[in-house]
Parts: C-alpha cells; sequence; structure tokens
C-alpha cells in the first residue's frame, strides 16, 4: 500500500514536470506525458528523493515563501558586500575557515542550509561533517574562539525557516 | 567515505529526476525543436553520471542495473536495423512507412520520431557503461607504468 | 514579446554583477576567497538574467524554461563551489597569507 | 541588448585570463565553472534575441552540463576514482 502510494505520487511530479517542459496542452503531448510517467515510475524505481509526500502541506510551503524572501534579501546584500570588497583599491578583506554548530536534523536542511550560507554574505561552506559546518569567511569580525556568536551570525538566520520546512 | 559529501549527494537527488525528464522532451521532441536522440540520450546519460559521481558506483547501478543497461544498449540498435528493415516491406531501405500527421504535432514526422527514440536508448545506455567501464581503471602513476613498460 | 522597461533593468542589474564576479576572480587573492566573489555575483547574475527573460517573454513556454533554469542554477552552483573549495583544500591548497584561522586544517589535518 | 551580449562575453574573457594564469589547478576549475554557468547568460539573452525558446534548452542542457564538470573535477581534485 505504501509503495503503491509513492508510485502515484511519482507518476504525478514526473507528468506535472513534463506538463511545464512542454507548456502546451497538445492532446498528443499531454499523452506522450502520461505514457511517460507511468514508465518512469515502475522501471526506474527509486529516482525520486525520498519523502516527497511532503511536497503536499500547505505550512510547509508557507514556510517556503518564507525562506525564499529573508534568502532574497541576504543574497542582494551578499552581492553589495562582494562589489564593495572588489572594487576598493585597498582589498578590505580578513579570512578565515571557522567551525559552525547546527541544529538540524535532516540531510535535506543540512544540504539547503549550506547551499544558503554559501549565497550570503562573505561566507562558504567547505565541509559538512555531522553538525558541524566549516565555512570559509571573507571578513572574520567576532572574536575567534566565540563559536556561540560566530553561529549566530552565520547559521542563526536561516536555521528557523529551514527547520519548519524540513523537519 | 563512500561519494561525496551530503550537500552533494541530497542535491543531486533534487535534480536527477528532473535531468531524466528534461533529457525525455529533447528525445520526444526532437523532430520540432534542436535536440534529437543522441543529445537527449547524451542528457539521460549523464544524470545517471551525476548520480555515480555524487553516490558512488552501487547506488548508480541500483537506479539502472547493469544488465539492464546492456539489454537497453543492444536491443536499441536492434529497433534501429526493424524499423530501417519495415521500409523494404514498401520499396527501400528506410522508406517511410508510417504516416505523416499534421503539421507541427508531436505525430508528426513519420519514421524519424521512433528511429530517435531508438537511438536515445543505444546512446544512453552504453555512454553510461562506457562511463562505468572507464571510471573501473585503477589511477596509476606514470612512473610505475613506465617501469613496467621497460621491464 | 512584450517591451516594456523591467526586463532591461533585470538584465542590465544581472549583467553588472556577472561582470564584478569576473573581476573579483581576477583581483583576489587565493583560491577560496575567489570562488566566494564568483559563486555570489555570478549565480546572481545569471538568475536575474534569467529572470529578465522571463519578464520579457511572460508565460509562455520561453519564460517557464527560463525559471526552471534559474531554479537549476541557483540549487547547483553553490553545491558546485562547495565541492570544489572542498577538493582544493583537499589537495593541499593553502589559505592567503593574510588569512586569520583555519579551523578544518586544525580539525581534519589535511 | 547586443550590448548585454558583448559586456558578457568580454566577462567570459575575463574569466578566461584566470584559467589561463591561474598558479594551481583549483583557480583553473574556479575559472571554468564561472565561465559555464555566464554562457547560461548568454543562452538566455540569444533567447531574447532571436524570440526562439529552444535556446534556453540549450541553457539548460549547458547548466546541467557545467555541474557535472565541477562535480568531476572536484573528485579529481581530492584524488579519488569517479565511481568511488
Amino acid at each position: 500500500m505504501e509503495t503503491l502510494k509513492r508510485r502515484l505520487l511519482d507518476m504525478l511530479i514526473i507528468f506535472v514536470l513534463w506538463l511545464l517542459l512542454t507548456w502546451s496542452l497538445d492532446l498528443q503531448g499531454v499523452v506522450a506525458g502520461a505514457i511517460l510517467a507511468v514508465l518512469f515510475a515502475l522501471v526506474l524505481s527509486r529516482l525520486l528523493p525520498p519523502h516527497v509526500e511532503r511536497l503536499f502541506s500547505p505550512v510547509r510551503w508557507f514556510w517556503a515563501l518564507m525562506h525564499i524572501i529573508s534568502l532574497a534579501f541576504w543574497v542582494v546584500l551578499a552581492n553589495f558586500d562582494v562589489m564593495y570588497r572588489v572594487l576598493h583599491p585597498n582589498l578590505p578583506i580578513r579570512p578565515g575557515i571557522v567551525k559552525v554548530k547546527t541544529t538540524l536534523k535532516s540531510d535535506e536542511a543540512k544540504a539547503f542550509l549550506a547551499n544558503s550560507i554559501t549565497l550570503t554574505p562573505g561566507t562558504l561552506t567547505i565541509d559538512i561533517i555531522d553538525d558541524w559546518l566549516y565555512v570559509h569567511w571573507i571578513n572574520v569580525h567576532e572574536s575567534l574562539e566565540d563559536t556561540e556568536a560566530i553561529t549566530r551570525d552565520i547559521a542563526g538566520r536561516f536555521e528557523v525557516t529551514l527547520r519548519r520546512v524540513f523537519d | 567515505m563512500k561519494g561525496m559529501t551530503i550537500i552533494v549527494k541530497t542535491i543531486t537527488d533534487f535534480v536527477a529526476a528532473f535531468i531524466v525528464v528534461f533529457g525525455a522532451y529533447i528525445v520526444l521532441y526532437g523532430h520540432l525543436t534542436p535536440g534529437g536522440g543522441f543529445a537527449g540520450g547524451v542528457i539521460i546519460a549523464c544524470a545517471f553520471i551525476l548520480l555515480m559521481l555524487a553516490h558512488g558506483r552501487e547506488v548508480a547501478f541500483a537506479r539502472l542495473p547493469e544488465r539492464a543497461a546492456h539489454i537497453m544498449d543492444s536491443s536499441g540498435a536492434l529497433a534501429f536495423l526493424i524499423i530501417g528493415w519495415l521500409g523494404v516491406t514498401g520499396g527501400f531501405f528506410f522508406l517511410n512507412v508510417f504516416g505523416r500527421g499534421d503539421m507541427f504535432r508531436l505525430l508528426s514526422s513519420g519514421m524519424i520520431l521512433p528511429l530517435n527514440i531508438a537511438i536515445a536508448f543505444k546512446v544512453g545506455s552504453s555512454l553510461f557503461l562506457v562511463f562505468a567501464a572507464l571510471a573501473m581503471f585503477r589511477r596509476r602513476s606514470f612512473r610505475a607504468m613506465i617501469e613496467e613498460e621497460l621491464s | 514579446m512584450n517591451s516594456g522597461v523591467t526586463p532591461y533593468i533585470l538584465i542590465s542589474i544581472g549583467v553588472a554583477f556577472d561582470l564584478v564576479g569576473a573581476i573579483g576572480l581576477i583581483r583576489l587573492p587565493d583560491v577560496y576567497n575567489r570562488l566566494q566573489a564568483a559563486t555570489k555575483c555570478v549565480t546572481l547574475g545569471t538568475a536575474l538574467i534569467l529572470l529578465g527573460v522571463v519578464a520579457a517573454s511572460g508565460w509562455s513556454a520561453m519564460g517557464i524554461k527560463a525559471l526552471l533554469a534559474a531554479v537549476f542554477v541557483l540549487w547547483t552552483s553553490p553545491t558546485g563551489s562547495h565541492a570544489l573549495a572542498r577538493g582544493a583544500h583537499i589537495a593541499g591548497v593553502p589559505l592567503w597569507s593574510g588569512s586569520v584561522i583555519d579551523k578544518y586544517k586544525e580539525d581534519t589535518g589535511r | 541588448m547586443h550590448t548585454f551580449l558583448l559586456l558578457l562575453i568580454i566577462g567570459t574573457f575575463l574569466c578566461l585570463y584566470r584559467v589561463a594564469m591561474g598558479p594551481t589547478p583549483p583557480d583553473r576549475a574556479v575559472g571554468i565553472d564561472t565561465i559555464g554557468v555566464m554562457v547560461v547568460g548568454i543562452c538566455g539573452i540569444f533567447g531574447i534575441i532571436t524570440g526562439q525558446d529552444f535556446y534556453l534548452n540549450v541553457a539548460i542542457a549547458w547548466a546541467l552540463l557545467s555541474f557535472l564538470g565541477t562535480l568531476a573535477l572536484a573528485k579529481y581534485l581530492e584524488g579519488r576514482g569517479f565511481d568511488e
């Protein structure tokens, strides 16, 4: 029963992707998409990631929207930050690799946290080992041993929304 | 640790299904837009090569087993030949024996669409197998290879 | 294809960010700093150009494909730069001489 | 629109400087990755100029191949085989 439900979900998602790609309601195209969805869901099993059923939860979609809005703000800020640093004649940088502890549990949340950190001002995720993220920071301005402040400064701004989206 | 980090694994899982559907779109609309069997087959193979890079060989072969890839490889070439020989019933090799259909719709090209699908099966599975086979060779130092040559 | 001023604004901002990323790739001192500038500026620049395509063509086949390409770039580009940074650190590329701390080397020894 | 195209091509040549002159192999890999993402934008602008939507297919395929190449280069820099 569980696998049947999962297969139907796979078919639906592949069919929606096909409709988005062709973007026409021509009968032949729609039938071809339906055949393709059934074929892929039956033959290429486990192609989609686990927990696909979470796509149908409106609460998660709301928090995903909140995350996208906050991420857009920080990304634009990050670009002006990089522009200032690159075009300044003296190159005002003070780089270093710091360590950040995350409280998120699932793999998806960790992956999207790492990508969000890469896109925000002055930080670049280098590695993730269990709960510790190693982050290259272009302008280290906190005191170096104060892991709490560094964590709050780098990862804290996204954990609130990402926890509600993925965990 | 097998494969790359969690980040790469998760993002690869998210995009692999989209890449396969995109490759199928390139194959099926190959006669209306640029693309076709070869390009779509390469894109479908890229999805599985991506899985192999991110997760390691076992996971990629669990998604597309080696034996199934071999069968698809051979049957693609066979299907191409059979569709070509169907033309002989009307006169000569590769003669279009299917209907032409309406212009600018999916079924409008006679036998180009089945030929595209056959080429896609052939190219996709064999490119995946070639990548897997080439990755299996151990990387050895040039010094060892030269010494082995000289001895 | 509606002609307005919105696509021109979006595309010009995107191209400006792309050029800043390229200049940062040349000016900054070591591979990690270059990766920072290149990833942030070029990813947002390309995404803005593709959003400009969406604004220029509306909800047609072209607009939807541009939207899909923008989502794809926004997901994969940071991932690729993360993999490159990890590879560079494991390959033994040192940090710039003005760097203040390297926790990763202290913890993993690579 | 042609001005934007010219500016983006100048940008790719700036990246090509890093590919040619990079002191270490990872520098060259970063240049190649950046060029790959920039070409996606060039494809989008081509789509607007010509009004044909298949240029966006090229953009998606190019983004995919660029990601694949970046992952392969990163794995090569780590010093591991492609299938482990």
